[in-house]
């Protein structure tokens, strides 16, 4: 396989991956952020 | 009785509309800008007759947006749409009715701009208007229906004369692609037997959309 | 003898809260019920249902013995709301007729004459709305929720924000209703002018029926008894 | 339950990728004419998972207006926004590969424009989704905008199709002028299942994210109640 041709592969296998990574990531973050925005609604019913 | 519903809501907004002209006239003045601007971009294109009828759609769509951003903005005023929506009318009327005005609205602008258009770019229509009428009839219909629901999907958001034109592109693609092909070969001359396909994309466009938001604009509408 | 307002089992949810639960009452013809609770308790979400601006989440509600979403039975109610729903561009006269026709009446013009001079408009019929003091604005709203001779009558806080003279018109147009045997709801925070005129109450606290019966002397007397000897707080 | 169930997915999708890898690391590296061409065997599985996606979103979108369940909507929801990740990578990797085999990072052809107009239109139905606070309305008009999308599809893929392709003949063998040859086909399958895997489960987790945060707004309205 010439050089160019393998890198070329190589780059597309990559960001499909990279993608799905990315995805995954904010997926975690949303969890995150979603779980203090809970515990705060929480706190806020508890006072009232 | 249902012919007449959409009549009244269609008059109702005609009427307001030409009481202020506020969005005719920010309309008209944005097409011609556009126009005028074009002119610019494509002074040293060689062949500009291949660019015309993508160049006119394209102000029509940009224009047509303020006009459509209006259309249920204006019942938030007062909550009217409330008033509508508890009266007797069911909500395709009421849609209807407003789409109705929205095309007339949206046909007024699109000639005045056709007429510009032809002056500034040396376009000669004689002998293709029929032609010419029928495709922007076709085109403004499926614009006007799907600019119709949107207004009324973003009208209780805060964010709506954004979020009005990030929706309605995508779904205007077909449609402004046909009225593109069509326009730019009725003025360079070509038969329109070579371009049925796309009066057809335009005539099935216009039955779906209508259709579809018909049966489901109650979903929209009554919450 | 047809119930005029038959509300039940009406639960309304937005996501998972319940804004209204297994709310359930009736309304006989000619009654006047005020609709009682505190902010947020769910009374502008019930009266919204009943005006058949939105659909419950489970029950139903039924008017004259039909559902609230049919064309025929929101020709027989009238709705006015927080807002006075008239439009700015148009004239008095144009207003009245535009919603004349949307209820079919057949003589929307004479009808919006008519209805004109009865809230004081009579010689103004050609002026714009956005020409109007706040005053007649409201009046020409009444004048829209009344133009249609409406069976039942939904008002949500009719007395909040309306001047004297709108106040005056409204009060004499709802006793000519009762008088006439028609029905009307209202919900308000205004407990005097609100326990004066109406025969029943229903009041609602966190979107369930916490009273429903005929108005008590009680309550004529000191406006907050309903509160203290219903209300959970 | 429910995590072993996402748990033995995560496991299937694993497997099948690691296989289904040294598969395709042992074909060979000159089939046709083009080259890169293993590219396309993430390419089009790709493609294929945003689509099997979007569909189901619309199937969903109809069932939560049919039925009013919450959950439905939240299903969609999750659908959709995972098909647009999948979209995403069709494009990209779609892209890299038109750059090596045409030498342009992109080209108006039928199926690459739909993607994109696809990925523009689901786009504006999360923004849709964002700008609507109150969780029964959004499911309403985002389920109705759901509908719209599919159509409109429909309509853009017909058109640009009819208007002018250049994006190689399909490659699977079903389909009249496609098929890329003997035993090149079936790893392609392999990784359509591997990525659906996948999804499910970042769909399964979106959905309950969607729901956590139907739960938040109502405690919020509770609040507000009292």
């Amino acid at each position: 396989m010439d050089p160019r041709e393998f890198q070329f592969t190589f780059y597309g296998l990559m960001i499909v991956w990279l993608i799905i990574t990315v995805y995954v990531l904010s997926l975690a973050l949303r969890e995150r952020r979603l779980r203090q925005e809970l515990d705060r609604v929480k706190r806020m019913l508890e006072k009232s | 009785m249902y012919l007449r519903q959409i009549w009244t809501i269609a008059a109702k907004d005609l009427r307001s509309e030409m009481r202020t002209k506020e969005a005719l006239n920010a309309s008209v003045a944005f097409s011609m800008v556009i126009l005028i601007l074009f002119s610019f971009a494509f002074d040293q294109a060689e062949d500009l007759k291949g660019l015309l009828g993508g160049l006119l759609w394209l102000a029509y769509a940009f224009a047509g947006a303020l006009v459509l951003n209006r259309s249920f903005a204006r019942e938030l005023q007062n909550d009217c749409l409330d008033a509508l929506i508890s009266s007797p009318a069911p909500p395709s009327a009421i849609f209807l009715g407003k789409a109705l005005a929205n095309f007339a609205l949206l046909m007024a602008v699109e000639l005045i701009s056709l007429g510009v258009f032809a002056i500034l770019y040396d376009v000669r229509l004689s002998g293709k208007l029929g032609l010419l009428s029928l495709v922007m009839l076709l085109a403004t219909w499926g614009i006007t229906v799907i600019g119709t629901t949107f207004s009324a999907l973003t009208v209780n958001l805060t964010m709506r004369e954004l979020m009005l034109p990030v929706l309605i592109y995508p779904f205007l693609i077909p449609v402004l692609m046909s009225a593109m092909i069509l326009t730019t070969d009725l003025i360079a001359g070509v038969p329109i037997a070579t371009n049925l396909v796309w009066l057809r994309v335009l005539v099935a466009f216009d039955i779906a959309f209508t259709a579809v938001t018909v049966l489901y604009i109650d979903v929209v509408l009554v919450g | 003898m047809s119930l005029a307002l038959e509300v039940a089992g009406v639960y309304k949810f937005f996501g998972d809260f319940p804004a209204l639960r297994d709310v359930s009452f009736k309304v006989a013809p000619g009654s006047v019920v005020a609709l009682l609770g505190r902010n947020g308790a769910g009374k502008t979400t019930l009266l919204r249902i009943m005006a058949g601006l939105s659909q419950p989440s489970q029950g139903s509600v039924k008017v004259n013995g039909a559902e609230a979403r049919e064309a025929g039975t929101r020709r027989r109610i009238g709705v006015l709301g927080h807002s006075i729903s008239v439009y700015d561009e148009l004239s008095a006269h144009e207003n009245l007729t535009m919603f004349g026709s949307l209820y079919g009446l057949d003589d929307a013009g004479k009808r919006a004459d008519a209805m004109l001079d009865r809230v004081g408009l009579g010689r103004v019929r050609d002026g714009l709305a956005r020409e109007f003091s706040r005053g007649m604005r409201q009046r020409l709203a009444i004048g829209r929720a009344f133009l249609h001779d409406p069976e039942l009558l939904l008002l949500d806080e009719p007395f909040t924000s309306l001047d004297d003279k709108a106040i005056a018109v409204l009060q004499t147009m709802l006793k000519e209703m009762r008088d006439r045997g028609r029905t009307v709801v209202m919900s308000t925070h205004q407990l005097r002018e609100a326990m004066e005129l109406s025969t029943h109450v229903t009041f609602i606290q966190r979107g369930e029926v916490a009273y429903d019966g005929e108005r008590q002397d009680e309550m004529l007397k000191d406006t907050s008894w309903l509160y203290r000897t219903y209300g959970d707080n | 339950m429910r995590q072993t169930i996402l748990f033995l997915l995560a496991a299937v999708f694993a497997g099948i990728l690691l296989w289904n890898g040294a598969t395709i690391l042992d074909l060979p590296q000159q089939v046709t004419n083009v080259g890169a061409y293993k590219i396309i065997y993430f390419h089009v599985p790709a493609a294929f998972t945003a689509f099997t996606g979007f569909v189901t979103a619309l199937v969903a979108s109809i069932l939560y207006l049919a039925t009013g369940k919450l959950r439905y909507d939240a299903f969609a929801a999750g659908v959709t926004e995972v098909a647009l990740a999948f979209a995403t990578a069709n494009l990209i990797s779609g892209m890299i590969w038109a750059r090596y085999a045409w030498g342009i990072w992109w080209t108006w052809d039928a199926r690459l424009t739909s993607m994109l107009v696809c990925l523009l239109m689901y786009y504006g139905y999360v923004m849709l989704r964002q700008a609507i606070t109150e969780p029964t309305q959004r499911a309403r008009l985002s389920a109705f905008m759901s509908i719209l999308g599919c159509i409109n599809v429909a309509f853009v893929y017909q058109s640009i199709a009819w208007y002018r392709t250049q994006h190689p003949s399909p490659v699977l063998g079903f389909r009249e002028g496609g098929g890329m040859g003997p035993g090149l086909e079936t790893p392609m399958y392999w990784n359509w299942l591997a990525m659906l895997c996948l999804a499910t489960i970042l769909a399964s987790v979106r959905m309950r994210q969607g729901e956590f945060a139907t739960e938040i707004d109502s405690l919020r309205r509770q609040a507000h109640s009292h």
